[in-house]
């Protein structure tokens, strides 16, 4: 039949779960369309050079789309500016750069960051406690993304009598994010905000040995934790739609190629907390 | 005489490979724990030592391995995707709805296989260990995210509880369990180094391997045996980290193995091989785990955090430098230099 | 004792030294235990049985169908130049090489595929020429390796220690077990590898060059062992370049050159200048060729050097026209003196003089800038960059003259100064690409002294510049030292053994523990005198006098 | 007569210290691209291999600055980070309004110190290379963190379009400019390696410390030139680095070392110093760069891909272990035997 629409993902690494749902979610909108050709790249690991190289690699396989998880908002500018002289169309997935694209489908991380902030706020309240340490565990200092979570998060506890406390590094690690964790309950704080899916169930598994004196909150999906929010020993995560983000951008990107609207230029896709009440 | 007597034999402890060096550290990691204690004082609560010397034990455990490893004149850089490997293989097999313990002893399986890899390429086929292991840590690390097809696993469930707490959450006689296993594991990888045939022949294959083959010792088994302990050190640790996680993460171990070199060449295992005994992993270890945890406690920041770690790194090196060629310029004045570079010798 | 030989210039034929044998039987020797007893063995069998042996490497045939015997009780002098395949024949023998072509039979029987394992197995124990010992295991860890002994399923140091302990004792080697190898001198290091060897029971014990860093004593007490294993049975190859030894202990020679098996008759059917025309294929006539120059200006000075405990307050002048000996026993601080005033040490204080001006000297490329070389002792460790093609070794230490003055390499010049090096000097190669160490030991030690020659300087430091070298290439050296010192180039050479520095040097300067106890003009000077004043002083040397009053 | 002689010239270079490996792995290379390129067409494509070289020259880059310190006898495990670190240094000024060509002296400049650092704590200090360049490592990766407080920088804009043309997206001749500059980088290097007095310091140290110190080397000077090169090379790549990504990333450069050692070894360069030429090093990088790129191409998930590099990182290194074995094998049979353990002797 008709040439196939080449829509090549980009996403910062392929580790992580977040990433392999936006593929999924992807693929979907594929098989649905059933004439897109489809292709996941992603460097080993998040860097922004190597991020750059995906996007080289995409122009010259001959993209047509590219459906792009910006490491960062400046990162790949440049590139992106090569890839769109060569007609290649862009539409942001999770983060968008400082480029116009077509289309971006994200978490508005600094804003779910504030909602996770106001849980916290809300159940230590709850318990009658307004002041006291509160500990963050992040992934690192170089992911835009985390980063304003971070910044949210800080933002929700402004002009209160809580002492937020130096944030701390895991990696995304969950065990070393335990330790971390760990350390702030040793430390004596009232509560703990993991800022992604190995930062919150390190903070979980934390706060159930510590017995559950402390609330946590945390960010992102998985089984496990939601065990802990089951089990009571984290009070909520903000669960992003990583699948609406894939599926509803090869949607946007087959729309654009095929000189359609493919709607907003910004769709957000949204945080839902889930507590024990909710799931 | 009976003085004399003893006088030499402390003398010839002393002497013992790397001996001096553990002392030297030791005194530095009792000036960091002072400082710290100093500086926020639940940095020494009980709860807190509790804490810290199970934050210390995955970095001791993988530098066990690696000083294993170190001491035959090799080195191993796939301990982390080991670790990974461990972790993801154990809790895919838990999340399969596999027993618990049969999962752990697949999982040793599975790792020792790494390790009989590592030890063949590198003693059979000759590879470079550098490059061998870089290969092989590649491996593992694909591995690990092949084992769930590339998602970190589920929950590890209830049927896992008893296997979380005997490798991580439980406590015996007021320890943790992960404190106990690992004290465990250091009494036999440290009996089998100081005091068997086999223990024997790794520092002599580290020292001279020329030397070790023409007196007869099998080179390739014993290289083998070293990364077969590597291997089994880092899927303890690769368990550990599942127990605390409740599930398998792709990317846990990740660089585990220069802290495992940190750990091991602060304890004065020299990189260059034949030297180093394992009481200087524990103070390699501990100064490792004590400066990440002291740190947080004194609320630094993660920039200054870095520097900080990286100049105690070096300057407890250069500290044992220091005070070993005074030590032998004070004896002999300058008997020392006989050898113009004595410690450039353990270079790498 | 066998340096006791009053005679000055030392004999090249067996002939002139009949008399001065060494009387066995005065030479005290605790009485060896069972595993030396060796049982099953008769006196004349045949024990080793090669058969056109050959063996290549890349670019040279080593060994070229060279047949082989050993009997039982006998010990067979394996003789040859630089390169012959001494070595190599017996690394095939003890299972370190494997022969391309050729048939092997042990003990009569058959052997096709030897490791140094079945080696060891089958009673055949080998002391290598170079030094195989873990720096970093006691020597009682070395003596044991590979057949630990074992108390209850754990290592017995202690047992090893003990055991360790009698076995040195009873070959009179002062060494203390538990120290650890890396802290020895080389020649206690030689010491530590005989006794490792010898406590093996092994029935076929072959010494590459064993004596070469040994002092006289220690030579003496080998000499004693080698002749009380003889009695049990054993057979013994023993190779050396010091041909003096030999009369010794040598019942019969084999002789090979380029490879190639050349004859083989009784030690006592033959001369020394027999046997070193079979060697060289033509006559030497002087084994230790000497010129005589007028003593010209001073050239060189040294003024109470102190540079540590083996240092002391050293003084010195060096004349035009004179080669300055150093003599001294295995430890009396010449290598740390020839060191000091080269700058690879630091000096605590002192001061050197080159023609008549001070010079500063802190490291050794201010020595080499200001003409004083120096050719140091212990070739792997000090001499060679073994990886290094031989041309880049030669080239090393000239780099300033090879090079541009921006630091560029002439590649013209090189070539022409590792050519002229190798041509003076006679080196052994395929070509000057090949690595250093594919050489073998005595072509090694040449392109050491080259790479230090093809230099213009005004003084020169030799230290044991002969160790592990052939006659003619010995003879090849002194010849050099008298070149130079006919060029009016101070010469300074340091070495152990006695005949050469007698038969070389002009003046001669007896260190004993880091001190000038004695300078002795040539014609004044004796073996007794020298090693009069060489055990003059100090501790640990009271063994060596001991010896000397029995 | 003529033809005689050369043939002898050629029979010299292919003797010459790791050509052997530089062949076989050229092959292995070359049968690379024809894999890759019957897979996806797309990968031979005029714009890929363009885009191919450009993404070679970090690699190959930072291996030529690895080759220099693995010569020596050393490593430096601080590559990565000073890549971190130049990147956020020369991003931090322009953001701040300083010319780009000022900024990019200040950071050549600043990373200088951390090779000088480098290379006389091993020198001068005597600290084991290993040791002490990850403390570096640790140390630049703070300074990395510090420069900005802890966030990576803004966008450096408009004013820095002429040095982002310069260092990554302009072309000249129809190369880009990337390729321009590491090409020229490594003729320089190449020569100062191959033809200069400095170079043959580097192999003698690298070969045997104590010989070359007594033939007048300057060992301190001599160690300390190979890790300014390796400073000034990592500092080239975070350069190109802040112009590809026109801002400053704090963990730019992460496991850059690893590759620049991989590429080193795999072109031959023996981590135990003395041996290696930077020829080897280009294809070493090359391998490391198509499989990564072609790997992409064929579509492989990283899961196999990580496998798939593994496994061709050590049969690459394996191949030409068996063809020397077999070439020595072959013209003289077990020639190898010199040493015993021919490869293994180039260990860790
Ligand atoms: N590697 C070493 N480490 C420590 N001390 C050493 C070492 N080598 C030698 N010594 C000591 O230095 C002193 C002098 O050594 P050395 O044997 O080199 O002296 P020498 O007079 O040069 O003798 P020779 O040249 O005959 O070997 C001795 O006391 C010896 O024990
Ligand atoms: N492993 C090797 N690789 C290449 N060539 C070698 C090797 N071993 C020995 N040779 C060469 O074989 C020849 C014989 O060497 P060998 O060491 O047996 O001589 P040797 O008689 O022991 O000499 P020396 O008296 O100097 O020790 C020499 O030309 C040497 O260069
Ligand atoms: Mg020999
Ligand atoms: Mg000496």
């Amino acid at each position: 039949g008709a040439a196939k629409h080449k829509i090549y993902l980009i996403t910062m690494d392929q580790m992580d779960q977040h990433w392999v749902t936006v593929d999924a979610g992807a693929k979907k909108a594929v098989k649905e369309l059933g004439n897109v050709d489809y292709r996941w790249l992603a460097p080993d690991v998040k860097d922004d050079a190597k991020q750059i190289e995906c996007i080289n690699n995409a122009v010259a396989g001959g993209a047509d789309a590219i459906l792009l998880a910006a490491n960062g908002p400046t990162a790949v500018t440049s590139a992106l500016r090569e890839a769109t002289a060569a007609g290649v169309k862009i539409i942001y997935v999770d983060s968008a750069a400082d480029y116009p694209g077509e289309q971006t489908l994200a978490t508005d991380n600094e804003a779910a960051g504030t909602t996770a902030g106001q849980e916290m706020k809300k159940a230590l309240a709850a318990k009658g406690i307004t002041s006291g340490k509160i500990g963050i565990v992040n992934v690192n200092a170089a992911t835009a993304s985390v980063v304003a979570r971070e910044k949210g998060f800080r933002a929700a506890f402004k002009g209160t009598k809580f002492e937020i406390l130096e944030t701390q590094y895991g990696e995304g690690d969950a065990a070393k994010s335990k330790d971390i964790a760990a350390n702030y309950i040793t430390q004596g704080v009232v509560g703990i905000f993991g800022a992604n899916e190995g930062s919150t169930v390190g903070t979980g598994n934390a706060i159930k040995e510590a017995g559950g004196r402390v609330i946590g909150v945390g960010f992102d999906k998985s089984n496990t934790i939601l065990q802990l929010i089951k089990e009571g020993y984290l009070l909520a995560t903000m669960a992003q739609n990583p699948d609406v983000m894939g599926y509803k951008g090869i949607k946007a990107a087959v729309a654009v190629l095929e000189g359609k609207n493919p709607g907003a230029k910004y769709i957000d896709t949204g945080v839902s907390v889930l507590t024990k009440d909710t799931i | 005489m009976e003085n004399e007597k003893k006088r030499n034999k402390l003398k010839r402890l002393l002497a013992k490979r790397g001996m001096g060096q553990v002392i030297t550290v030791t005194i530095g990691l009792v000036g960091l724990i002072i400082v710290f204690g100093l500086l926020n004082p639940i940095f020494l609560s009980a709860r807190n030592i509790s804490n810290l010397l199970r934050q210390i034990a995955p970095t001791l455990l993988t530098g066990i391995g690696q000083s294993f490893v170190l001491i035959t004149g090799n080195i191993d850089l796939s301990i982390g995707s080991v670790v990974g490997m461990s972790c993801m293989i154990s809790a895919t097999l838990m999340t399969k709805g596999i027993n618990p313990w049969v999962a752990v002893i697949i999982t040793y399986l599975a790792s020792s296989i790494m390790g009989l890899l590592n030890g063949k390429l590198i003693s059979k086929a000759k590879l470079p260990a550098f490059i061998a292991t870089l290969g092989t840590m590649t491996i593992a690390r694909g591995i690990a995210q092949i084992v769930n097809n590339n998602y970190n696993t589920d929950s590890i469930g209830e049927a896992a509880e008893g296997f979380m707490q005997f490798f991580y959450y439980g406590k015996t006689l007021g320890l943790f369990n992960t404190i106990w296993i690992t004290m465990f594991i250091w009494l036999v990888f440290n009996f089998l180094l100081s005091r068997t045939r086999t223990g024997r022949h790794l520092y002599a294959v580290g020292s001279n391997i020329h030397a070790a083959h023409l007196s007869g010792v099998n080179i390739s088994s014993t290289i083998t045996k070293a990364y077969l302990v590597s291997a089994f050190c880092s899927t303890t640790v690769g368990l550990i980290i599942t127990a605390t996680s409740g599930m398998g993460t792709m990317d846990a171990g990740n660089s585990y193995e220069l802290y495992a070199v940190a750990a091991s060449v602060i304890g004065g295992v020299s990189t260059l091989g034949g030297q180093g005994i394992l009481l200087g992993t524990v103070i390699g270890a501990s100064i490792w785990g004590v400066l990440q945890n002291g740190l947080q406690f004194a609320g630094a920041p993660v920039a200054i955090r870095n520097i900080v770690i990286g100049v105690i790194v070096i300057i407890t090196v250069l500290l044992d430098i220091v005070v070993r060629l005074n030590k032998k310029v004070g004896k002999a004045k300058a008997g020392a230099e006989r050898s113009y570079f004595p410690v450039l010798k353990h270079k790498i | 004792m066998y340096y006791e030989t009053s005679n000055k210039s030392p004999p090249n034929s067996k002939e002139a030294l009949p008399s001065e044998k060494v009387n066995y039987a005065k030479m005290k020797v605790t009485s060896y235990t069972k595993q030396f007893e060796l049982g099953g063995l008769f006196m004349g069998n045949y024990i080793v049985e090669l058969k056109n042996i050959s063996k290549s490497f890349p670019g040279v045939k080593a060994l070229d169908q060279v047949s082989f015997t050993l009997k039982a009780g006998e010990v067979l002098g394996l003789l040859g130049e630089n390169g012959a395949g001494k070595s190599t024949l017996m690394k095939i023998l003890s299972g370190v090489y494997t022969k391309d072509v050729g048939s092997m039979k042990i003990f009569g029987k058959k052997v096709d595929h030897l490791t140094p394992i079945t080696a060891q197995k089958s009673g055949i124990a080998i002391i290598n020429q170079e030094l195989n010992l873990c720096d970093h295991l006691t020597v009682a860890q070395n003596i044991f390796l590979g057949r630990e002994l074992i108390t209850k399923g754990v290592l017995s140091d202690k047992k090893m220690n003990e055991e360790a302990y009698k076995i040195l004792k009873r070959f009179q080697i002062d060494i203390d077990p538990e120290t650890m190898v890396g802290n020895l001198p080389v020649s206690k290091k030689q010491l530590v590898e005989i006794a490792k060897a010898l406590s093996t029971q092994a029935k076929i014990l072959i010494m590459d060059e064993p004596t070469s860093a040994l002092t006289s004593k220690e030579i003496d007490n080998l000499f004693t062992i080698i002749k009380r294993l003889k009695e049990q049975g054993c057979g013994i190859v023993y190779i050396s370049h010091r041909l003096e030894e030999l009369q010794y202990i040598v019942d019969r020679v084999m002789i090979l050159r380029d490879g190639k098996y050349i004859t083989s008759m009784d030690f006592q059917e033959t001369t020394l200048s027999e046997i070193i025309s079979y060697m060289v294929g033509r006559e030497i006539t002087e084994k230790f060729p000497r010129v005589e120059e007028k003593i010209g200006e001073k050239i060189f000075e040294v003024r109470n050097l102190n540079a540590g405990r083996m240092v002391r307050n050293v003084c010195f002048s060096l004349y035009k026209g004179e080669i300055l000996g150093i003599a001294g026993l295995m430890g009396a601080g010449r290598t740390e003196t020839t060191r000091a005033i080269f700058g690879a040490d630091p000096k605590e204080s002192g001061q050197i003089f080159i023609d008549g001006e001070e010079v500063q000297i802190r490291r050794p490329m201010d020595a080499i800038k200001v003409g004083l070389v120096l050719v140091p002792e212990d070739r792997a460790k000090n001499g060679l960059c073994t990886k290094l093609s031989v041309k880049e070794n030669i080239a090393l230490p000239n780099l300033d003259i090879i090079a541009s003055k921006l630091g560029l390499v002439n590649r013209k010049k090189e070539e022409k100064v590792t050519e002229t090096a190798v041509k003076n000097f006679d080196i052994k190669l395929a070509n000057a690409e090949v690595p250093a160490d594919s050489l073998s030991g005595g072509n090694q030690q040449k392109v050491i002294v080259s790479k230090w020659l093809a230099r213009n300087s005004k003084v020169v430091m030799f230290d044991e510049p002969t160790r592990g070298i052939d006659v003619a290439s010995k003879v090849e050296i002194y010849n050099i030292m008298n070149d130079l010192k006919r060029k009016g180039i101070g010469v300074l050479f340091v070495s152990s053994e006695l005949p050469e520095i007698l038969g070389i040097s002009d003046r001669i300067l007896v260190m004993a523990d880091g001190k000038i106890t004695k300078e002795l003009d040539v014609k004044d000077a004796t073996q007794d005198l020298i090693l009069e004043y060489a055990t003059k002083f100090g501790k640990g040397m009271d063994y060596e006098e001991e010896a000397m009053k029995a």
